[in-house]
């Protein structure tokens, strides 16, 4: 059974991602994950320097979900080169480094600090709707989108994926502006933004008032969006969005995704990814699908 | 740290699950693999069978019983989850996972230990009383009806009080400790006013204190950065976020900066 | 414990109305729900001419909620005046019409039949996903949210409710849109776009591929909504998506919302609105709320 | 129309559940007003417990006790929610909501009553054949595995067709009737490859059929208008939809419009 795909030049043992900020750099999975097993992590959104994050409350549970305001708490890109990489490079994975930032300068600087490291992937966060000086707005406004590409495609060193904001009337529009400038990969959804009322307290439970929806309650919406996008551009799809089984994965890769990352999964269960990497095993050996490559996109 | 990280989500068994007071349940699970590990201060998630309700439920290590593998909790019907898990029978099953964070130094040397609980701050205050060597003064605050104080009594002097004066002080346990000045090395675990009351007071008379926090969790185990509590430091800012769940929920008093400081 | 609301001048009874589409013009109902007892019930929505709607399959259940390709299968508006009007008049409640169409024509034409008929309110549905010649994208852009305002405006004889899609950038550009247009209220939100492949037979679910999701799974981004369009405009807002119990009829209201909508709860359990105004009540009396209209958007 | 209105959600004992054969389950529910009012052809909407999964599941009566109150049901392991169903144990409780539809005209007087059903549209045929008056040819259709074969065969002669041969004839049931020309009456329940056969069989040999038609439901009493089926009609399209839920399930032959026809 072949399980390895390719992103962007990039072979991966198998299509199984971690989705960024819900596996940290991995470290606090080691007790229940075999690193070496899974296709690529991808690490927190990091940025040019050390971010406090949002104060608490920063997690809401809802119906089949969560709400998160993290805000990109992180320690800064040279803590992370220092600490993070080093740790990861023991382990027999890929490596893709989630950047995060206010301003265009501020992601370049970033991938510009990346370009002798030893990574694999770089990936744009152009959609979390948790930081409000940035970020967001580059992912819902094309040409924004197409400009920030171009500036960080300019000084990388590794293939580039874009990650897409669901929170657009038309998804396809900015997938064809990071394509156009010159995205090698995108990867979809980030979180869809919501809220929640404490009604007995009369306020918000989230001290940012509203935060991202993740979890198995947007899967749909998700499935939807990378069927839209794997047919609106050339690039390879990353499919994300309340994966919870094995099942799941072969839901995203039919629509067009050709390798998926797992989220809120890891928060409930930290065993989640290998579970769901056995369950997709399961699934193509019972349907004696010898290549998982077959079945990108096969949904039409 | 790596005391946190040994366990992923198991299904253990309900060996009881009853009605204590008003609202307040004590759970108690066989897992001889989480006792035989856990100290007290740390807790476990507990997993609702409702698959709307997909994040853990952190519930504090009342008591631990190695002999039998047996596993103490004490929870208070709080929300939808908590209720949930009151109708729980003996025989059934319930997803787990811990032990988690890291719990109450009890190596500690001190004349006298100084415990404070609040509410269902209390329950990990019984396991922590067993473990703690020397003198220990316990002082626990409630609404109305108190709970567990026979069981604390068996550890050392045990003072009650009361919002509505209905059992022992009527008053809150900061005001308690004033009035009898009682003096120690404070484990505190309850309301953050009380905790805010408990650092004050630890900051006056210059007493070790560490208060165990809570905070809304997404994993428990670190992951989600989710958790995280105001702990001050030489930075720019005068703080960083620390995790409650693997950084805590137990840190020192003086290191805590609650929002309203 | 005063109850009762007024939505652009109609006075409801209490707050709770029932969701186009999820209630058909009542008939459905009558044996587990009191008609007299809402607030408001909205009909499915009508046409100038009889619609057939889209094959089946139309209905597939994801995690805490559903997704929906009807295509507003419906008699047309002659036939929905002849039966279903009184039908309705013969119980103490008020009528709002979901008005749909494909063409602003189409819109117009409707509200003109309904002129003379008694009914109480009109809503007019630009935010359908499951009709392809029109609807959605009125709902999606701000001029043409606008214009079909306007144009049904000038005809109708009841206050006009516009219904906002929630599948767009910036719902606060399209209720504003509509504000201006002269709409009379806002109501908000619909389905969300989404999917289901069936993994098995390696195809979409939906004849249509895509459909409308709504349920539980979607609450946080309607509370979220109901929140940022009630803070942009000056119009009363109706509230709906997911509301299951009481309590999520209170977050809507605090959000913003003067009155709420169940939708997907009626087909899960028929007797749901009974049920949820029964906890609205005991909800108030418990906190000693004398006037469910305190509490609109409490939460600032 | 108002035999599908009566009852809401209700809250039923489980007797039994037990494995009938290959992932095949006979469930037996205490309810006696829901059995009192069914038909044969009609169904009830069960619910799952787990609440990420909130649609009905609608599954044919298959046999009524009226003397004690007794819902038979038998249903196939398809998905997540029957094999959450399986997993119940007698004793406990199940979401039921019916009884919902229009089932079979059980007043025909005809000489002979030809009763098809294949796979899980088997299990409806067990109280259509106690409630239908005459003599009754029963062929019951599967892919490997016959069960209820036994219980048919108290009301008639029965016929056995699989797939594989494995049992009684081998190919399927509309075979078996060319075969031995049988004519009758007809009621039929099944996947729609046999439906659309059993249909092209009875205009050939102008026979009465009623098929019983299953599609995806979201409410399964008429609200949603998500369970449509193509009915002939004198309009411009040639069609109309009508709800299998409350306008069927079961319906004349001679109006049904197969998508492939
Ligand atoms: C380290 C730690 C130890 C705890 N130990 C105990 C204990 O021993 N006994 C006890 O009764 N309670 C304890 N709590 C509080 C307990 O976790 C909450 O009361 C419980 O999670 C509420 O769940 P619910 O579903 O009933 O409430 P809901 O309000 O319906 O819960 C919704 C969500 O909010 C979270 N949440 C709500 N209130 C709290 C809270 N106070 N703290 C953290 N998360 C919350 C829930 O976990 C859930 O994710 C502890 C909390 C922490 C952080
Ligand atoms: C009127 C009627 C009577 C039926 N009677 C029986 C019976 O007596 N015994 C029996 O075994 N089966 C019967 N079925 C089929 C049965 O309802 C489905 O097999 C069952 O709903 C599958 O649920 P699942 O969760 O296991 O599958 P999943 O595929 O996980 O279900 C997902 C969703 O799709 C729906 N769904 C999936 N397959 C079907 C289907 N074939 N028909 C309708 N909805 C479907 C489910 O209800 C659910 O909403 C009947 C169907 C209808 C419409
Ligand atoms: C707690 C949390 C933190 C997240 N942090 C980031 C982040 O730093 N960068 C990013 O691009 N996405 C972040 N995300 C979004 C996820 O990577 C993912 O896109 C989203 O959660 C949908 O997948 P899921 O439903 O499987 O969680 C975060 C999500 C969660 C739940
Ligand atoms: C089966 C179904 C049919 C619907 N039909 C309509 C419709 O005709 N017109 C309309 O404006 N909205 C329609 N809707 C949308 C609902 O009115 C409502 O906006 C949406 O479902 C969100 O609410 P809920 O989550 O409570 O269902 C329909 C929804 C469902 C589930
Ligand atoms: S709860 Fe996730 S880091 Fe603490
Ligand atoms: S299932 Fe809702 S109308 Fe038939």
């Amino acid at each position: 059974m072949q399980l390895n795909v390719n992103i962007a030049g990039i072979e991966f043992k198998n299509p199984i991602m971690t989705a960024s900020g819900t596996f940290g750099s991995g470290r606090d999975f080691t007790s229940y994950v075999d690193l070496n097993k899974l296709g690529c992590v991808v690490v927190k959104g990091v940025a040019n320097k050390a971010w406090p994050g949002n104060p608490p409350p920063r997690i809401v549970e809802t119906y089949g979900g969560m709400i998160n305001a993290v805000g990109l708490q992180n320690p800064g890109i040279d803590a992370f080169c220092k600490e993070d990489i080093p740790f990861l490079k023991q382990y027999d994975t890929k490596i893709a480094v989630n950047i995060a930032g206010k301003s265009i300068e501020d992601y370049v600087e970033v991938a510009q600090r990346l370009v002798s490291e030893d990574i694999d992937l770089l990936e744009l966060n152009i959609s979390c709707p948790n930081v409000k000086e940035g970020g967001v707005a580059f992912g819902v406004n094309p040409s924004m989108a197409e400009k920030i590409t171009k500036a960080v495609k300019k000084v990388a060193n590794q293939p580039l994926i874009v990650k897409l904001s669901p929170n657009v009337t038309d998804i396809t529009e900015i997938a064809r502006a990071a394509e156009n400038g010159g995205a090698d990969a995108l990867s979809l959804i980030n979180t869809l933004i919501g809220t929640k009322i404490d009604i007995h307290r009369q306020k918000f439970i989230l001290s940012t008032k509203q935060g991202g929806l993740s979890g198995p309650a947007v899967k749909p919406v998700a499935v939807r969006m990378v069927y839209q996008v794997a047919n609106a551009v050339k690039l390879p799809v990353i499919g994300m969005g309340g994966i919870m089984t094995g099942e799941d994965v072969i839901e995203f890769m039919m629509a067009g995704a050709s390798a998926v990352a797992v989220g809120t999964a890891n928060l409930l269960n930290p065993a989640a990814t290998m579970n769901i990497l056995n369950e997709v095993k399961a699934f193509l050996s019972d349907k004696s699908i010898d290549n998982i490559n077959d079945i990108v996109g096969i949904v039409a | 740290m790596c005391e946190t990280m040994n366990k992923s989500r198991t299904v253990c068994k309900i060996i009881s699950n009853e009605l204590l007071t008003d609202q307040i349940f004590e759970m108690i699970l066989e897992c001889p693999e989480i006792v035989n590990e856990a100290k007290p201060g740390q807790f476990v998630n507990l997993y609702c069978r409702h698959l709307g309700r997909l994040l853990p439920r952190p519930i504090s290590v009342c008591e631990l019983n190695k002999d039998k593998g047996h596993l103490h909790l004490i929870y208070a019907i709080m929300g939808n989850g908590t209720k949930e898990f009151s109708t729980y029978n003996a025989g059934e099953t319930i997803d787990v996972m811990g032990p988690l964070g890291n719990g109450y130094n009890t190596d500690t040397v001190s004349d006298i230990h100084l415990i404070v609980g609040g509410g269902v701050g209390t329950p990990p205050m019984v396991e922590l009383c067993k473990q703690l060597k020397g003198r220990k003064i316990i002082v626990v605050g409630f609404r109305d009806n108190p709970y567990l104080v026979n069981r604390l009594k068996e550890y050392g002097e045990v003072y009650v009080t009361t919002d509505d004066g209905s059992a022992g002080f009527k008053g809150n346990v900061v005001e308690f400790l004033e009035k009898k000045s009682l003096k120690g090395s404070i484990y505190a675990c309850g309301p953050t006013p009380m905790l805010i009351g408990v650092q004050a007071y630890a900051d006056k008379y210059n007493l070790d204190a560490s208060l165990s926090l809570e905070e809304r969790m997404g994993c428990g185990f670190g992951a989600c950065v989710g958790c995280v509590t105001k702990i001050a430091s030489n930075n720019d800012a005068g703080f960083i976020y620390k995790k409650v769940c693997k950084d805590g929920p137990v840190f020192n008093a003086k290191e805590v900066l609650f929002s309203c400081n």
